[in-house]
């Protein structure tokens, strides 16, 4: 056990999963020499060679592409986005192709390939390297969604993953990289697929949220607890498909939700979340179900304080809970 | 242009110098026909209502065949797409399996009837699972060789797509991947001169889709999609290319598609008559036939008998077709993820 | 006025535009001499000549891409994806740059583009030709999306599309395309976007959804007129962005509220609408929103008996009604 | 390969003969210039921690310049990438407007300090608005073209990518549009050996990426990234083309990539100072300085005035541009959709 950034629990994850499994291999743009821009690959080129930690032309569509053919013949392929904006390119093979590949054949054919992408805000990184890209693809049955929020999690949530038989789109939020640190086992052990979790328990107000937004949380319940405000967190991890159940015990705990994402609200994966609720558990609500989330505009702009005026704020979440508690 | 094979008063023995006996151009040849008389016989079915849609392989068997007749058959990786028949017929898969894929049946092989007919796929026979979103194969077929290369394993990786097809991003993105890690891919566009009704002129302002090639830096070459002997060579050579590390090819069957594009669509609202009819006289089927028939290979006994044979196999198969029961309804829930038990 | 198939209002809906206005062209698969592969833009080819109904590659990325700098020079092309599925490889275009053009040049460049797709089940189209791919786009400011119901709207809504300075996608039921028929007026009229339609006005249960199956729902609402049970049916027609006032006014109005969609359910564009009634207007709700939608697996097989399986079918529709009058 | 301008003892004029007068020349360079010392400041400004972010134009000046220069300045569209300071400097935007895009202010006429600095867009010029992921300008640019000829206008589109992103679709899919369409498009790809840590011959397996042009019928060009003359003449007949209605051309700049590849970046994770210094002899802005110097049109005067004018108009720039204001944060809401009133 030591103590770890999220991403050092990243690269923990991909190097002992490369080491377990002679199948496992990573491809991307800059993830060789370079370790990734972001240093997620660091070590691995040096380690595994040039085959195993592969520089890929410039060409989205193809990393997802040829990492699902390689997933055909017994291969587990991680695959890079260098930022989830720039997923897009390979849309048509993720949502067309990873996602059906299994219904399609009848069972004849899986594609266990893992594809991780840095995503979210905060980072001055402009509209195009801020985004949430979550939404887009969780309404794909055949698809798994991860997002890990914290080392702990990040390490265990990616191991799962790829030693999942479907294809997973694994998140990272980029400014929790090294802002996040936490204990991280050095041992080998994996963080269920599917499952959400209660990452404080709390009787007045339930808070389901994911990703960065989950530190924002927690310390904003930190804060009220100090005024007697007791605030239940559940961590969805998986966001596609949701772990209904656990959604529906969180929100029966306190009667009283706000879901909280640091993606633009119309459409957010919390959307579901709130149309579960509403469809299971609407009686045992005393209060709306209130989201936080940023505003419906296209991604935050470069501009320090447009940044700033876009991102979902701490002191928006304490100020939401403290209105429900207050309900 | 449509190529037409060369054909002189003295017909000469052309397999034998491919190292091809006249076993294997009579296997070609039935390999040809069973797609042939399948696709015309699934026109029928067709237009007595019995199967609600056809996509045709006519005028491409030759080259399909020839193709297939080129790779390693018990190693090989390939990535048919929709029009393959006369491939899939020579790769393995059975008359029978064929109509269960039409009919869309439980125990069709390629998707127990979950996709349209064309859409194959059988892990037994190393065939990828294909959709319907055109060159999103390419891709695949490129890292099944990434995959091989990483394994150490001596394959080849085969895939095939439409001239309108290699337009699409993905063409580029996979031709390109597999150029830069010289990967053992062999390309095959077949050109039938339509993307539906948009003719080949409006779809590329090249000479040949082979022509891509040097952009990529790999080997291409174009070849006369009516003739199988120069598929099997062209392919052939591209497999020995890929097995002596030399990397992927691009290759062009320059051919025509004799039928509409599908069951659904009218041709001649954007092509004529005349043009389809000068087309026909190059149909590969009927031009083989008669280079194995001047050369004695396809004697009039063997050429009745391999007729009959298909015939009966077809007739057994839309039989067994017709009656083989639909999957459960309440399958659609499943596959959608591993099924753990 | 005359009675039009719904497809007969779309190609009028082209015709009439580019008749007024020289900017509008055409552009997709097929749309040339074939006049579309289900017919839509029939005539328009002999109508306005080549260049103004253009045949194009087989490239949907281009289709998009070309049509927002043709856009962007001040034309308003009307883009057609072949199938709704069949837009994928355009995503990048869609998302990245047709949506987010205005806001990323403070207002300097606008992409008013318009992109045409044929959407929907019950036409023996298997995985690939019967989707419903709203949710994908439903939650990407800067983009609108339209789902007309009717040929009266189909006719009104593209009128308004294409004259609308902001991109639009514009999803046809292909199934609707020659079952519905209705009074479409040969006079020029825009239905407005953004605005919600009650298509029927009732007490008892509140049904909200659009596209095919607001046919459905009034059919079942007229069957359970005779068994007293009277419906409220809000077509959305915007389902992006939505029409909040109007979903949150059908809700209050009778308190029972049922969502209805053709796509798969988790994540559809119902959650959001079930969201916002959950936000808005929960204390006014006397039964759980309940949702009828396609199961959550990859889209509907082909076989025959699959395709009907996976299919939102009307009897499904008029019991849920039923059960949340008697709720 | 980075190539080299022939260096002869004897310097002889070689602008005159391409019509360029040595007023042009001095304006060539002196934007060159522009764009050089211009990114440097931001270097500066960016270790000084005044700026968050720079990417860098260093090494690209001569192919930026030269190609605008090729244009017309008062009637084409363009669509330049991030790199493009010397470019747009060329195009009319002013070193003001440059700082205020740096400094992501509200008066950037880029995109009011909503884009990454380098993201231009500026309809005044007729230069589209760029994003971040790469390469989707190129069917923008062919969107251009499409419209112009629609419209009847005679008008040139000219886009400009790296050699990276010349793998992306988009590029295929743009320039086979193009092709088809015989549309007045200038595709310059700036091949300077890199994208980020990636070097040339794991992007592509062809010796120039205008290779390229032949898979699409065009005419293709590989030229001195180096040489602003090069550039000049390459665009010029380029343009010329277009207007003679001969379709679009795909041009190769062939370069190298001075700095990192942004200011996030450390090159020598992946490349060597050795590598740098050997580009650096062939550096474009110090050859052409050379070569006016040789023909006596960059007199020393000539030189420190024009250094002296952009040194003084960079700091009144940086000046105006770090006491401007932001943009108001409510105005995040704003041009989502277009706002009547
Ligand atoms: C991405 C995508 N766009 C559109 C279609 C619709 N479509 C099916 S086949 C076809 C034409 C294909 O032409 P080509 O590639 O030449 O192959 P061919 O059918 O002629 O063999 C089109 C446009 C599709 N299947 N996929
Ligand atoms: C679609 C997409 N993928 C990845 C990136 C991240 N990225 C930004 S620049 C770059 C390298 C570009 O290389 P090249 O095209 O050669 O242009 P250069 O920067 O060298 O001028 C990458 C990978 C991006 N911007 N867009
Ligand atoms: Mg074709
Ligand atoms: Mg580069």
């Amino acid at each position: 056990m030591s103590v770890r950034s999220y991403i050092e629990a990243i690269t923990m994850a991909l190097d002992e999963e490369m080491d377990r499994d002679q199948n496992v291999f990573v491809l991307g743009e800059d993830v060789g020499k370079r370790g990734g821009v972001f240093q997620a690959t660091k070590g691995l080129y040096e380690k595994y060679g040039e085959l195993r930690v592969m520089d890929t032309p410039l060409a989205e569509s193809a990393i997802a592409g040829v990492g699902i053919g390689a997933s055909l013949y017994g291969l587990r392929p991680v695959a890079e986005m260098q930022f989830s904006d720039f997923m897009l390119p390979a849309a048509n093979q993720i949502i067309s192709e990873a996602a059906k590949m299994r219904y399609r054949s009848n069972n004849d054919w899986s594609a266990p390939l893992t594809i991780r992408a840095p995503f979210g805000g905060g980072v001055h990184g402009g509209l195009y390297h801020s985004q949430s890209m979550e939404a887009i693809f969780a309404n794909i049955p055949g698809l798994k969604i991860v997002i890990p929020s914290t080392p702990y999690d990040a390490k265990g949530l990616l191991k799962a993953s790829i030693r999942d038989n479907d294809p997973v789109l694994f998140f990272e939020h980029k400014r929790a990289y090294r802002l996040l640190k936490g204990e991280v086992p050095e041992t080998d052990y994996v963080v269920p697929l599917g499952k959400a979790d209660v990452k404080r328990e709390g009787t007045d107000v339930t808070v389901i949220t994911y990703g960065l937004m989950v530190h924002h949380v927690l310390n904003a319940a930190q804060r009220l607890a100090e005024q007697g405000i007791s605030t239940h967190v559940l961590d969805l991890r998986t966001i596609y498909p949701l772990d209904k159940e656990s959604i529906i015990s969180a929100a029966q705990k306190t009667g009283k939700v706000l879901l909280v994402t640091e993606d633009t609200k119309e459409g957010s994966v919390l959307s579901e979340v709130a149309a579960i609720i509403a469809e299971n558990c609407l009686f045992e609500l005393d209060a709306p179900i209130k989201r936080v989330a940023a505003p419906d505009a296209p991604a935050m702009p470069y501009a320090g304080p447009l940044e700033q005026a876009f991102m979902v704020k701490p002191e928006q979440i304490e100020q939401a809970i403290q209105d429900l508690a207050e309900f | 242009m449509i190529q037409k094979m060369k054909q002189t008063a003295q017909v000469t023995n052309r397999h034998r110098a491919l190292g091809l006996t006249d076993q294997d151009v009579l296997s070609m040849y039935e390999n040809m026909l069973k797609a042939r008389r399948v696709d015309e016989r699934l026109w029928l079915l067709n237009r007595a209502g019995k199967i609600p849609f056809v996509v045709s392989c006519q005028g491409q068997e030759a080259a399909q065949v020839g193709a297939a007749f080129g790779l390693n058959r018990d190693k090989d990786y390939v990535a048919p797409y929709y029009r393959d028949y006369g491939f899939v017929f020579a790769w393995g898969m059975t008359i029978r399996e064929m109509m269960l894929n039409n009919f869309a049946k439980a125990e069709d092989p390629n998707s127990g009837g979950r996709q349209m007919p064309g859409h194959f796929g059988y892990r037994k026979l190393r065939m990828l699972s294909h959709s319907s979103p055109v060159t999103t194969q390419n891709p695949h077929a490129v890292g099944i060789a990434l995959a091989a290369k990483i394994k150490g394993d001596d394959i080849v990786s085969f895939v095939t797509f439409g001239e309108g097809s290699s337009n699409q991003g993905d063409f580029h993105e996979a031709a390109n991947f597999a150029a830069v890690h010289k990967l053992p891919v062999i390309f095959m566009c077949e050109n039938n001169h339509y993307a539906i009704s948009v003719s080949l002129k409006k779809q590329v302002a090249c000479a040949h889709i082979s022509d891509r090639a040097i952009g990529y830096g790999m080997y291409g070459e174009s070849f006369d999609g009516n003739d199988p002997l120069a598929a099997y060579a062209a392919v052939k050579k591209a497999a020995d290319r890929a097995h002596r590390g030399e990397g992927p090819t691009l290759l062009e069957a320059n051919g025509y598609r004799l039928m509409p594009h599908t069951s659904d669509d009218n041709d001649m609202t954007y092509r004529s008559k005349e043009e389809v009819d000068e087309a026909k006289k190059h149909d590969g089927v009927v031009t083989f036939a008669e280079y194995l028939r001047a050369i004695h290979v396809l004697t009039e006994d063997v050429e009745r008998e391999m007729e009959e044979r298909i015939r009966k196999e077809i007739d057994a198969a839309t039989n067994d077709a017709e009656k083989a029961p639909f999957a459960e309804p309440d399958s659609v829930l499943h596959y959608v993820y591993e099924e753990k038990n």
